[in-house]
């Protein structure tokens, strides 16, 4: 029987659902009004992400994984949400990330355009729903909901740089959806399913032919993914788009690129991990050679970066390639620590997305004035606000966000960061008992301890020159909603270090569940739908 | 009664066009019918300003299509055997003007379905500032008789059928 | 073929006959929009084929299956009445957008409209 | 719990002394933290002295053998000693240096948090902790350099010095880890436990180089040492404690702690001694030519560090003693010399020891503690230095054997060098006061003194009882380390006659002599420079390193990178192909035989669908509107096939959007301002551009091929048993509806739909926002129409007079009439869509059509001061509506979106089914209608704004909402 | 009997893809820009009556509904061109 | 018929392809709705081809899935057609944005060097 409890799960799509909706038509002048329903909503995320949390690893749903079956179709023919501990992570990343986002946008960025609230609500339904959803088609209408709320907020406040990034970066989509078609389509003509599970439960006893197809339409389908995940030579749309956003936006873009990455995770370990037949460990070179080639093309990108966003950019490929190389080296513990480099590399580069803006300032206090009217040249409707009055150590404020993001994105100690690393070298100097360690790990080791060193080098140029070489005597004009988000993300990186032993237990248990396939296939296949009443065969 | 049937051609038109589309004349389909037949010109009234055609003498009216529809097959026939058997170049095509006379819309209207209806006659406009046709003609034998034709054979029946109320 | 292995000649005769006719002139309606030299000309073509020739086919199909379902099927009706109602207007209009991009260019299209220029 | 006080309370004092308005008191917290630290750690004596262990631990991530573990035995308790006894005295001398216009808040935050994270360093007992504390100094030593950030030269020193050290400590991060690895453990305990074991394993010698390479940067060991004499741009209380005293002992530190696990082994010994003596002597080489007393100082240090290491590196259990008693010393006199050069600097201004001369006279005092400390740094018997110098020397003698002697050679070169550097130290002390100062100089407060003074005594009674002043600690540090192995050894000032004694008497001499000889020959006391030249200046390569790192990256991307889009849109397609043939084995193969079944008709369509889509690839550069044009054609054949193939409620959709895109992009194209071909198009052609379009042909043509071969495949093969035959049983017993597409789209599969009417809504407000700041093209403002002015009538004519008497008005009365039966076929199609082709969306598109034909003939004016549409509130009821249908299942206790039927029995019409998927399908309508009305009148709107453009003027006048 | 209608609606069906091969043609060669637009504007016409012929040829009312909307809505794209060679607006 | 459709998906994809490849904005657009018939055309055919067999259940009793086309497919291009409609609108107006923004129609929205 379904309690309330089960609701929860569809809640993270609904909820943004409605509240964008209820927004749409709510008139631009209401900025507060707005405001709260966007709150009220990003707020109920929270809570329902901490809820699923508990939910999945409190033992409430068999095998740890909750099942919902949207319209009441048993799967494989309905559409399936389903969260474990995977999802229910990501669910809560996304609320923290949306809730900083928010808060820093309230003060000039929610009032640039019109209908930032409601997209920004689309955007994140769009993310949840990709994150639940268990069938390929619907997460292919999931990116679309989460792109095409993206390509909105991408161009929240039209200049030229937008303009010019968000020509590419849709262009760089359209195709990529198209792609994503393409592949979807194949995997349904070789097994003649959409459900994630039953893919992963029909894929042993495929014959020849349908095997290949499936295999062709899975490289076909994890190229995009991978557009979206940034994998080299898929991903140089990314610095660009990051670089010009506005800070809310490429914030939340930021958790967008982790969407390709997750997916990628949640196919393959379920489709292809072992007991997949004559697909077991399909693709996985490619995506560990893949990942390293993006870390290695990341770091060169960052030494390269003359501007801020862009780095940034960089450091978001360096973080995907990392984690894509993780997933295609497939080991558990490994993934256990990739996980925990998801949580750490999300928050801080978010962080810095959100502190760039605001470190701007120091190198020219003008430049925030300047920022507000070259955006409100054009606006029919004046910013209420300009930057509002200085706090007291302000720039003490910047620079330690700034260093503390820095440390993070280098992986240096103290912070999360460098805690995620140690786990990643941990992890691949102890292979499963008895395994020598591979080559490939010492590649991977030592192009993530050279893209960390190179990640310094160039955060610290970038610093040295922002914080001292600028000259800067007035200290920066800062607001506390502008201040108190970068703290806030930040601050989640420093619990991520202290309790680092707590949160690595629950991604272990996370990476365990991953490599179960038979308990998805089982939960999902089994998943009894409510009765209707008699003679319903379907149900 | 005007103000809940505004148009009650166009209503009786659309309860014809429901029952058609559905192919049936089943009580549920009658009924939601008229419904909308009612419903949608009330709805879509404000962009209507013109209001309901009003024809008056539905003979005359009759008699005009009848004719026209066997000007239609007529000329088709003209037409095809003039694009199949006759050299390009010998074909004589024209504009000519067509002062007209007829001034409601709804009859100039109903005047341009038939000669565009009609194979080798095409209206093109109402010539700038004026109730001049500018007509183009496939194959122009005489000009005059083209002119002839049109007033006296569909220009005529249509002012009295149409123009009963003067409209500017 | 579900039902039509039942019809009469009655039936079949003239709606073949209908299908010929309609094929024939709706083929060369196109032809005419292939084959006259020049726009004006053209636009004569495909009048036939949507008068005559969607009618001779809309009446065959109107025949058919009034025969095939037995009852009376005249919704095809429909069609011809919207394609009345649209095809004027999209003549008209076509016609219209030829001649001012005509005189635009400073073609000369006959007496009716004064040669091109004379209004700059 | 006192040990865990020793690390958290520099921390938390640095993070008062940054942030609680103490205003100048900061200093006093300071020394206070480092106060409690020293006497905590005379304390904690009790438990670490005398071979015993101090451990505290708390859990942190025991999932990776991560705990957070202090562990104080002797060799830590010693640096521990040092590091906050020198430490009280920095933050006294600094309280008097730092000038008051220096923010010394931030100065002593820095300063504390170092000294948190080198007591971090010496006392970890994991090894992973060390790493982490380890760049803990790094970063704190990185902000300390750059304190006075305002100059160039504490920049780069700052980002040298980090660059160096944090590369350093990246490797040890990497040679701990394997370290780890090797034994099972980072606890040290267990890692010096397995120290057989680790010297035996295969990864040995990475993990040694590793670590090498961490210490060795860390204590500026050649070759990393440059990035030290540039990090003297700190403030001298800096330099004497992490540069001299400290934090590049923590390099040693390290040797020192792993020598039990690591030493013993060839490669120990030639990487580890190989680089300290080459070190050593450079370090002491290149002191004699500054002319910058930090600068001749911190080569000095580089010696000295040189020293430590060629001991270690050595490997004798004597010279592990010698190492750790050299440590001290070298603590004691360069801190003491570092706050004399400073107590220099601050009173004249300079440290330029060309200018600086006779400063006896005026600093009588300072001069003298100077001068006794440069003579232990000289190794001058009575004085620290000189004792464990000369275990320095009697351990070279044994290296190779007695009858090589080249360790010995350099190390009384050595001798010599610093000899003759502590001479043109003490250089500036003689002579005539030099005129040039910058500020005429007096003697420092007495408590700024106090420290040199403290430190020199300590050298002073070092040198002549050190048995009896440090040799119990010194015991119990080396017994720490080397345990059993400790080698009885005498602290002496006095051995008799012997070699070491000899070697010692040839350098201090010989560094006389060498002085004088270079006094005279090379003018020595103007110099700043090395005589010969010396093409191996690390600053300089890590300069042009840096420099090239980031040309050369901006060049490498340039080659693997790129910001353009169309090699990126190559790159997705070329991988979309390549991808599957380069993982795919074996590939599907062409069934040949079937190749032959082709029918006519559809192939005769196709020719029409295929030759409009190659015309509109043709023609889309410089023929838009035909090329438009064309794409169309293709969208009606495309129709006509989902037609044919059984597939009408695509046919259906195809048709209306195809219809709505051609508006759509008409709408556009307005102001898109046209292309014109050049005269010469063909002629001139670059070859780049043949090439180009070359590679992208084959391209096309590759990837066209590989669309077809596989779709032939997917046709040509049997298809598996699929998910598609379950919607056909069920649609009408259990969906309700007989037309399975639609049941799919409003129940089975609705989810996609509700995501799929976000999408439209989205994307019509994303249109809308971006409409609302759109600044057209100025060559687009006018129409074509407008430009020949006067030919056409309808250009002096607004819409709505165009519609009323102009040329749309006879079309108009036609599209006027159409609307009701356009509405109604829109219901129409509505109404039916659960059993036959139709359903929400058609009905929408068809409903909006209705509408937007309104806006052609009639203009936007008019249709609008009749009619209001208001598509935002259309989009959100739809989405509203949609989802309380989904979520009105609740109520019945079913998941979101269960399609319920309600039956009802009304007078006149019988049974009637009601199901909830209609009101969903209603919530499809609205949403389609309100977005397709949102996005095309948004466009249409452009032109009432530009019409309304004022001349000259570029901003638009106000615009009317379209809500 | 039965192959006669067969044939009919053979010749119909080929008829109707000849004219529209002949619009394509048109389509494609023009040369101005109204020739295209007349073009697709009778591809669109030939669309419906193809509809229709298959309509007939398997006797299903199916097909019906895409002539339907052809025949009501084909003209708006039509309109829409010509107004757009016509005026270079086609929404004032 | 399998022939005719592999091939007609092949033209239009490759056409579509070689557009998308053009570095102006139009060409793009175009070559974005010949992709996504292609693609459509795609989709649909993983039902495999029939002529005249619409999934629609009309008749009494148990329906037939074989004799009926695989409607799953169908009801994905339906979205798939939605979306794509959708995304089309979005890049024309950013395309026009671009183009009055940035004075050139190139999707980069500058001349390239060459
Ligand atoms: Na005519
Ligand atoms: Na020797």
């Amino acid at each position: 029987m379904l309690g309330w409890l089960d609701h929860l799960i569809l809640v993270p799509v609904l909820l943004p659902l409605l509240a964008g909706a209820v927004l749409i038509p709510i008139n631009e002048t209401r900025h507060r009004l707005k405001f709260a329903i966007n709150a009220m909503s990003v707020l109920g995320l929270l809570v329902t992400a901490l809820l699923l949390v508990q939910l999945v690893d409190g033992g409430h749903w068999s095998e740890d994984i909750g099942v919902y079956l949207a319209a009441n179709w048993l799967a494989p023919f309905g559409i399936v949400l389903l969260v474990d501990r995977l999802a229910a992570m990501m669910l809560l990343l996304a609320a923290v990330i949306a809730t900083a986002t928010l808060l820093y946008s309230m003060v000039r960025w929610s009032r640039i355009g019109v209908h930032f609230h409601s997209l920004f609500q689309f955007l994140l339904m769009g993310v949840n729903g990709a994150f639940l959803t268990h069938d390929l088609f619907n997460l292919f209408v999931f990116f679309e909901v989460m792109l095409a709320a993206s390509y909105g907020l991408l161009l929240h406040g039209y200049n030229v740089n937008r303009i010019r990034a968000g020509l590419q970066y849709i262009a760089v989509n359209l195709v990529a959806s198209l792609v994503f078609l393409i592949g979807v389509a194949l995997i349904y003509a070789a097994t003649g399913t959409l459900n994630m599970s039953d893919l992963a439960a029909r894929v042993a006893a495929l014959g020849a032919e349908d095997l290949a197809l499936l295999k062709i339409g899975m490289a076909v389908l994890v190229i995009a993914f991978l557009v979206k995940g940034a994998m080299w030579p898929l991903g140089f749309w990314l610095p660009t788009a990051y670089a010009s956003a506005s800070p809310p936006v490429a914030a939340m873009l930021v958790l967008m690129t982790k969407v390709g990455v997750y997916v990628i995770m949640r196919v393959w370990l379920l489709v292809f991990s072992d007991g997949g037949g004559e697909a077991t460990g399909f693709g996985s070179e490619f995506l560990l050679w893949g990942g390293l080639a993006t870390v290695a093309f990341g770091a060169v990108g960052m030494l390269a970066s003359q501007e801020q966003g862009r780095l940034a950019g960089y450091a978001a490929i360096v973080s995907s390639g990392t984690l894509l190389a993780v997933v295609g080296y497939g080991q558990a513990s490994l993934i256990t620590a990739g996980l925990f480099y998801l949580l750490s590399s999300t928050l801080a580069v978010a962080a810095f997305m959100l502190l760039i803006e605001l470190v701007d300032r120091v190198r020219s206090p003008a430049a925030a004035m300047l920022a507000v009217t070259m955006e409100a040249f054009e606006f029919e409707e004046n910013p209420a606000q300009p930057v509002g009055k200085g706090i007291p150590a302000a720039l003490a404020f910047l620079g330690l966000s700034f260093a503390a993001s820095t440390l993070i994105i280098a992986g240096l100690p103290p912070l999360s960061g460098f805690v995620a690393k140690f786990g990643l070298f941990h992890a691949l100097l102890h292979p499963q008992a008895g395994d020598a360690v591979a080559a490939p790990a010492w590649a991977f080791m030592a192009l993530v301890l050279v893209s960390g060193l190179i990640a310094i080098i160039a955060m610290m140029r970038f610093g040295v020159r922002t914080f001292w070489a600028s000259g800067a005597v007035a200290p920066p004009r800062l607001q506390f909603m502008e201040a108190a988000p970068v703290t806030l993300l930040l601050f989640l990186c420093v619990a991520l270090t202290v309790q680092a032993g707590p949160i690595f237990g629950f991604l272990e248990r996370t990476s365990a569940d991953l490599h179960q396939r038979a308990q998805y296939v089982d939960r999902v296949l089994s998943s009894p739908a409510v009765s209707m009443g008699a003679g319903e065969a379907g149900r | 009664m005007r103000r809940w049937l505004p148009a009650p051609l166009t209503s009786a038109a659309l309860l014809v066009t429901w029952l058609l589309l559905n192919q049936s004349t089943a009580w549920g389909h009658v009924l939601s019918g008229v419904v909308l037949a009612l419903s949608v010109p009330l709805l879509t009234r404000k962009l209507q300003p013109l209001g309901d055609p009003r024809p008056r003498r539905l003979m005359v009216l009759f008699r005009l299509l009848r004719m026209a529809f066997v000007e239609i097959v007529r000329s088709a026939f003209n037409v095809s055997s003039i694009i199949l058997f006759r050299r390009a170049d010998k074909v004589r095509s024209h504009f000519i003007r067509v002062p007209l006379e007829l001034r409601n819309p709804y009859g100039l209207a109903l005047l341009s379905m038939l000669i565009n209806t009609t194979p080798g006659t095409v209206w093109v406009e109402l010539l700038p500032g004026t109730y001049d046709l500018a007509l183009h003609v496939f194959d122009l034998h005489d000009e005059q008789w083209w002119i002839d034709t049109i007033k006296n054979r569909y220009e005529k029946p249509l002012i009295e059928i149409f123009d009963h109320e003067v409209t500017p | 073929m579900t039902g039509m292995e039942h019809l009469s000649a009655w039936v079949v005769v003239p709606v073949a006959l209908l299908l010929f006719l309609g094929g024939a002139i709706i083929f060369v309606g196109a032809l005419g929009l292939l084959r006259l030299p020049n726009f004006y000309q053209r636009i004569h073509g495909p009048a036939i084929t949507i008068t005559l020739g969607a009618g001779c086919v809309l009446l065959a199909s109107m025949i058919l299956f009034t025969a095939v379902e037995g009852r009376l099927v005249i919704h095809e009706l429909l069609i011809s009445a919207f394609v009345m109602l649209t095809a004027p207007v999209v003549a008209m209009l076509i016609m219209r957008a030829a001649v001012y991009r005509d005189l635009r260019a400073r073609r000369h299209l006959g007496s009716i409209y004064p040669r091109a220029g004379s209004g700059d | 719990m006192t040990l865990l006080s020793l690390i958290l309370i520099p921390f938390v004092g640095s993070v008062l002394a940054a942030f609680l308005p103490l205003r100048g008191r900061e200093a006093w917290l300071a020394g206070g933290v480092a106060l409690y630290g020293l006497i905590a750690t005379i304390y904690l004596y009790l438990g670490a002295g005398n071979g015993g262990v101090e451990r505290y631990e708390a859990e942190w991530l025991p999932q990776l053998g991560l705990d957070f573990v202090l562990r104080m035995d002797g060799l830590a308790w010693l640096f521990a000693v040092l590091v906050q006894g020198i430490g009280v005295l920095v933050v006294l001398y600094a309280r008097y240096y730092m000038s008051p216009k220096d923010p010394v808040p931030r100065f002593f935050s820095f300063l504390l948090a170092f000294m948190g994270s080198m007591l971090g360093v010496v006392l970890s007992g994991n090894l992973i902790q060390l790493v982490v504390f380890w760049e803990l100094t790094s970063l704190t030593s990185f902000l300390l350099i750059g304190y006075w950030h305002h100059r160039i030269d504490a920049r780069r020193g700052a980002r040298m010095a980090l660059t160096v050290t944090a590369a350093g400590g990246l490797c040890l991060l990497a040679g701990v880890l394997i370290l780890g690895s090797i034994v099972g453990s980072y606890d040290l305990e267990a890692v010096l436990a397995a120290g057989d074991r680790v010297r035996a394993h295969h990864a040995y010698l990475p993990a040694l180089i590793l670590i090498a390479l961490g210490a060795l940067t860390k204590s500026a060991q050649f070759p990393f040492h440059f990035w030290l004499p540039h990090a003297m741009a700190a403030p001298t209380p800096v330099s004497a404690y992490l540069h001299s005293a400290t934090m590049v002992k923590a390099g040693v530190f390290l040797l020192i702690r792993l020598w039990p696990v690591l030493s013993g082994t060839p490669e120990w010994h030639w990487i580890i001694g190989g680089a300290g003596v080459i070190t050593l002597l450079i370090g002491s080489f290149n002191a004699i030519f500054q002319a910058d007393i930090k600068g001749l100082l911190a080569y000095s240090t580089i010696s000295h560090l040189g020293i430590i290491t060629a001991l270690l590196g050595i490997g004798t259990p004597l010279a592990v003693v010698a190492a750790i008693f050299h440590v001290l010393n070298h603590a004691t006199f360069k801190a003491s010399l570092f706050m004399a050069a400073g107590i220099v600097d601050h009173e004249t201004g300079s440290r330029d020891m060309r200018v600086l001369r006779g400063l006896y006279r005026v600093l009588p005092i300072t001069g003298t503690l100077a001068i006794v400390a440069s003579a232990a740094m000289a190794g001058v018997p009575l004085l620290n230095g000189f004792i464990s110098k000369e275990m320095f020397f009697a351990e070279t003698l044994g290296v190779g054997g007695p009858d090589e002697w080249w360790m010995s050679t350099a190390a009384i070169a050595m001798g010599m060098f610093s000899v003759a550097y502590a001479l043109r130290f003490i250089g500036i002390f003689v002579g005539r006061l030099s005129e040039e100062l910058p500020k005429q100089p007096q003697e420092p407060p007495r408590w700024m003194r106090f420290p040199v003074e403290v430190l020199v005594l300590l050298c002073l009674v070092v040198g002549i009882i050190p048995g009896r002043s440090v040799g119990p600690f010194l015991s119990d540090a080396v017994v720490s380390v080397l345990g059993e192995a400790t080698p009885a050894y005498n602290l002496a000032v006095w051995h008799g006659f012997n070699m070491p004694l000899l070697m010692s008497m040839v350098a201090l001499l010989g560094g006389i002599v060498l002085y004088s000889w270079l006094q005279l020959r090379f003018e020595l006391r103007n110099r700043s420079g090395v005589p010969v030249r010396f093409e191996l200046n690390g600053g300089h390569i890590y300069d042009s390193i840096m420099l090239r790192m980031s040309t050369g990256a901006g060049a490498l991307m340039r080659h693997i990178g790129t910001q353009r889009l169309q090699p990126q849109l190559l790159l997705i397609i070329v991988m979309m192909m390549a991808l599957p043939v380069a993982l795919v084995r074996p590939l599907p193969g062409l069934d040949t035989m079937r190749l032959t079944d082709v029918d006519l008709s559809l192939a005769a369509l196709w020719l029409i669908g295929g030759g409009c889509a190659i015309g509109a690839a043709w023609q889309a550069k410089y023929h838009r509107l035909a090329a438009l044009i064309l794409v169309g054609g293709t969208g009606i054949i495309t129709s006509m096939t989902f037609l044919w193939l059984s597939a009408p409620d695509l046919a259906l959709t195809q048709l209306m959007v195809e219809t709505v895109t051609t508006v759509l992009i008409l709408l556009g194209l307005r102001w898109l301002p046209p292309r014109i071909a050049l005269e010469d198009m063909q002629a001139r052609v670059p070859r780049r551009v043949r090439l180009r379009r070359g590679r992208d042909l084959i391209v096309a043509l590759v990837g066209g091929a590989a669309m077809a071969a596989i779709s032939f495949v997917v046709l040509s093969g049997t298809p598996s048993e699929r998910i598609g035959d379950f919607f056909v049983l069920h649609a009408l017993s259990e969906g309700g509806g007989s037309n399975v597409v639609n049941v799919l789209l409003v129940d089975f599969r609705g989810f996609d739909t509700f995501g799929e009417i976000t999408v439209l809504s989205i994307v019509a407000l994303t249109v809308y926002a971006l409409l609302r700041r759109f600044r057209p093209a100025p060559e687009s403002i006018e129409i074509p129409a407008q430009r020949s002015n006067g030919i056409d009538p309808a250009v002096k004519q607004t819409p709505t007079e165009q519609a009323e008497h102009g040329y749309l008005m006879v079309p108009g009365v036609y599209v006027r009439f159409l609307l009701p039966f356009i509405v109604l076929v829109a219901v129409y199609f509505f109404m039916r869509g659960h059993n036959l082709p139709g359903g929400g969306f058609v009905a929408g598109l068809i409903f909006a059509v209705a509408f937007i034909v309104q806006y052609m003939v009639a203009g936007t004016a008019w249709v609008e001061s009749h009619l209001r549409l208001r598509p935002h509130k259309w989009m959100a009821w739809g989405l509203v509506t949609a989802a309380l249908t989904g979520i009105g299942a609740w109520l019945f206790g079913h998941p979101f979106l269960t399609s319920h039927t309600a039956h009802l029995r009304l007078p006149l019409l019988g049974d009637v089914h009601l199901p909830s998927a209609f009101f969903f399908d209603l919530g499809v309508f609205l949403v389609v209608v309100g977005a397709t009305m949102l996005i095309l009148v948004a466009l249409a709107h452009q032109s009432i704004r530009s019409h309304r453009q004022l001349p000259g003027d570029g901003r638009l006048a106000p615009e009317r909402d379209i809500r | 009997m039965m192959s006669l209608l067969e044939i009919a609606i053979g010749f119909a069906l080929v008829c109707v893809i000849l004219a529209m091969v002949f619009c394509t043609i048109r389509l494609l060669v023009g040369p101005s820009a109204q020739d295209r637009v007349l073009a697709l504007d009778t591809l669109w016409m030939c669309a419906m009556l193809l509809a229709l012929v298959l309509g007939v040829r398997f006797v299903s009312r199916v097909y019906f509904d895409a002539a339907l909307i052809i025949a009501l809505l084909g003209f708006v794209s039509t309109i829409a061109l010509a107004k757009f060679i016509m005026r270079g607006e086609i929404i004032e | 018929m399998n022939l005719v459709i592999a091939l007609a998906i092949g033209v239009l994809f490759g056409s579509g392809i070689w557009l998308v490849l053009r570095p102006r904005t139009f060409q793009v657009i175009i070559g974005l709705l010949l992709m996504s018939y292609a693609v459509n055309l795609f989709i649909f055919i993983m039902g495999r081809l029939k002529v005249d067999r619409p999934p629609l259940t009309l008749g009494d009793g148990l329906p037939d899935p074989t004799a009926l086309t695989d409607p799953l497919p169908q009801a994905l291009v339906l979205t798939a057609i939605v979306i794509g409609f959708a995304t089309t609108a979005l890049y024309l107006v950013m395309m026009i944005g671009s183009r009055g923004v940035t004075g050139t129609d190139h999707v980069d929205g500058r001349e390239s060097e060459e």
